[in-house]
Parts: structure tokens; C-alpha cells; sequence
């Protein structure tokens, strides 16, 4: 089975099929020059808390829609890029990754910039949420208001995208 | 009219449930949901300000007219991607 | 047997490894919010030509010190950050990696820059060389002149970097 | 004295080896072993502007004085990286 470009679910990410996803598209093959990827980690502390683990929750038919408002907007300004967005949810261990991303083009730059452009989109748009649990109690972490027409929000990722 | 509301983290757990069905006069609008939800759940009238709101799974905005079978949801601020949110 | 975080080979690279190797280091368990990755493949295009096929030939124990050299370029630069470099050599045909790198930190930011960072500096001091096979002939790609106290060529690659 | 040079990509194409063994005069320099090499290999001589140098496995300069059971190597422009090496 041909692995998704977008997927939300509970089981374990697998970089490997996210890269195997972008990189036999079609027309495409041959023409890459550079795959890069991404893979968030939860991390054993917050804020000077001591984080035991994560439980994500989902708004899921709205995350992947947001995740192809992130896809569109990616390839209108990197042409030629393709990418694949893996969010996990449920409760995920200290290591574990949250979301992987691979970003493939012909050129290194592209593929770096698309990447990074979708995590901090994914971070700014994705209703996704996080409910940390530390050594005394547990919390939601609250971010930003998503806002996908946030002009001021998107020209941000763009910018630390650095194309 | 008869809509569903979805409430997602901190606002389910006010709520006490992840789905809500709710009964809304005709000519409501997505903020004449909310303003009945925070009469029932006071707590969540914090959120006014920060939170998203979506209808049918659509990102939209409060003044947003809802038909019957509508499906409105609330979302607090959003915390996806890599572990535990550090900016940059 | 443990994955070695620098490396030239024959064999195809495998990334999962290379990211094993950074996230599994000591004291750093644990405290990874992100890893990235980049892998570079064989384009079927070049300047005009249809490339069938590239051999790459390394100067090994020169180009094993070089990646060294990176890695504690990286680490100065980002602190905190743990990086992987496997290379491979000898023939590699189109959509084949040619090079593989991953990249472990705290915080996403370092990991995409010392991650862009290394890739840019392998293109200019690693002494690892491609001959292009297209139709109707082959030729060696000659890039930069190696010159790993280039001050200009390292500043270069902190600014693509984008840190 | 006795050195090893080492030739690589064109380098190594021109001398048809990737090895040789020659004897150098006490007191050579690196530049020493060059000039004789382009003496006996004249298209080396192209590369005298672009190529790096290394002495036993570590980058070095022309001027670098050499002892017996160096070895010392000759590297064209590098390519390594990506694919065909397109800049960015």
C-alpha cells in the first residue's frame, strides 16, 4: 500500500515511507536532487518542568486540510517541491516523534526551506493540541490562534524558511 | 435548527464532552453557538479572544450564519508539531 | 553494532540509521526536540545533459578528518547539536543518495542550520569527487577548490545556513 | 627521500595512477613534488590554480616541507554532496 502524503493517526511515524512517499511521484523521478526532512521529538522538559509524556489530541478532517492549505501554499512558492506531513496523536513517550516531514526538489535549497516552512505552519494552522504530563500534574499547552489568513503569521514562517 | 458542537482540549474538558447537539434559533450565526456554550460553561468564556472556530471542518469566522445539521467547532489555541513548543 | 556517525562507503545509506546514531548519544537522550535529515540523489538532468549514471570517488581518510572537521564547526557554531555524515562512493545510479546527513538538537532552528550547514560545507572541503556518465560520454564535475580555512567559503555557508 | 603521491578524479586520469612513488631532494617542499610531476605529466598543469594539497591525510600548503615516507596528495576541485552539484 502506497503510503499517504498526509496522514494523522496513533501508530508510530516512519520517516522512511514519508520519504519513499515524495520521492516516486510520478513525473518527478529522477528529476530530485535532495530529500530533507523533519522529525519533532518530545523532550523530557518544559519551562523547568519535568515532562513524563505527551497526549496529542486532533481535530483530524480539519488538521488535514489544514496540512493541504500547508502543501498548496508550499508548492505555489517553492516550485517543483513535493511534501509529505505525518502528525501523530495519542499519547507519545519521551523520544517519541510527534510529526515527520520529508520535502523533496531538485534543489537543496527548496527542499530545506519547504520543510522548515511546514513546520512552522503546521504549528500556526494544524488544530492539534498537547496535553503535557510532569512529575506534579499535567497541562494544555496552548499556542498560537490558528488563523490560516493571518497574512502577518504566514510571511513569518516564510521568513524563517529564509528561501 | 439543530447543530452539533465539537469542543477540542481545555474546552472539552469545561464541557465535560467532545460533542455537544444543541438547538439555536433560525438566523443564528456561529457566535450566537458560543455565546449560549459560555452561559452553560462560564470557564470557557476565557477563550473568547484566543480560540479558532470551524464549521463543517472549515476554518471560519463568528459571524458565520449556521444551518440545521451544522457541525460548529471551538478550538483553544493550537500546539502541534515537535515536543513541547519551544519557539525556534 | 552501532551506526558510526561519520562514514564513506559502498554501501546505499540507510537514514533511519544516521538518525539513530544522534538520537541515541549519552547524556542528550531524552532532550531532542528535533532531528533533521537531508539526503542528496542523483538527478537524471545536468547543464543540458541526460545523466545515465555518476561514480563518486573519495580521498577517505581526508575526507573522514573533513567531516570531522564540520562536525566541530557545527558544534561551535550551534551548541548542543549532534550531527551524522555518511557518504557514499562508487557508482550510484539516478534517484540513487549519494549523501546522507542527520542532525539532533534541542530546538528545530539548530537542527535545520547545522543540518543546511553541513551539507554546504561538504560541497566545499570534502575531497570526494563525481564523474557524470550521460549519453554520449562522461566528464568529472570539478566544483570548488577544497580549502577548509577558507574564512569567506565558511562564512558562506553559516549565512546559507540561516542560523 | 622517498614520497607517495596520491592523484585523484582528472589527476588520477592524466598520470593513468592512483599512486606513485617518487624521490625528491632533501629540503622539498610540496610545490617540489609538483613541479616534477607537471615536468613529467604537462597537462597536470592546468590544475596548478585550482587544486588543494594534502600531506599525510590532512590539507596543506605548497610550501609545506616533506620528509621521507610522506605522502602527499593532489585534489582537483571537489564535487562531493548532492547529485550533479548545482549550486543551492
Amino acid at each position: 500500500m502506497r503510503t499517504p502524503l498526509l496522514s494523522i493517526g496513533h501508530e508510530p511515524l516512519a520517516l522512511d515511507s514519508l520519504i519513499a512517499a515524495v520521492s516516486d511521484r510520478g513525473a518527478a523521478t529522477g528529476s530530485d536532487g535532495a530529500v530533507t526532512s523533519f522529525l519533532g521529538l518530545v523532550r523530557n522538559h518544559n519551562v523547568g518542568r519535568a515532562v513524563t509524556h505527551l497526549e496529542y489530541e486532533a481535530y483530524e478532517a480539519l488538521a488535514l486540510r489544514s496540512f493541504e492549505r500547508i502543501v498548496t501554499e508550499a508548492e505555489a512558492r517553492w516550485s517543483g517541491v513535493r511534501l509529505a506531513i505525518h502528525h501523530r496523536i495519542g499519547r507519545i513517550d519521551i523520544g517519541g516523534a510527534s510529526v515527520a516531514i520529508a520535502a523533496a526538489s531538485a534543489h537543496r535549497g527548496d527542499a530545506f526551506a519547504a520543510c522548515r516552512y511546514a513546520i512552522e505552519r503546521i504549528k500556526q494552522i494544524a488544530p492539534i493540541w498537547k496535553r503535557e504530563f510532569f512529575d506534579g500534574g499535567d497541562v494544555w499547552i496552548e499556542g498560537a490562534t490558528a488563523d490560516p489568513d493571518d497574512v502577518a503569521a504566514r510571511e513569518r514562517a516564510e521568513r524563517v524558511a529564509c528561501a | 435548527m439543530r447543530v452539533t458542537v465539537r469542543l477540542f482540549a481545555r474546552l472539552r474538558d469545561i464541557a465535560g464532552a467532545a460533542e455537544l447537539v444543541r438547538d439555536v434559533p433560525a438566523g443564528a450565526t456561529i457566535g450566537t453557538v458560543w455565546a449560549e456554550l459560555t452561559r452553560e460553561f462560564p470557564d470557557m468564556a476565557d477563550y473568547a479572544k484566543s480560540m479558532s472556530v470551524a464549521l463543517n471542518a472549515d476554518y471560519a469566522r463568528m459571524e458565520h450564519a449556521i444551518s440545521d445539521g451544522d457541525d460548529v467547532a471551538f478550538l483553544p489555541p493550537v500546539s502541534g508539531g515537535e515536543g513541547t513548543g519551544i519557539p525556534l
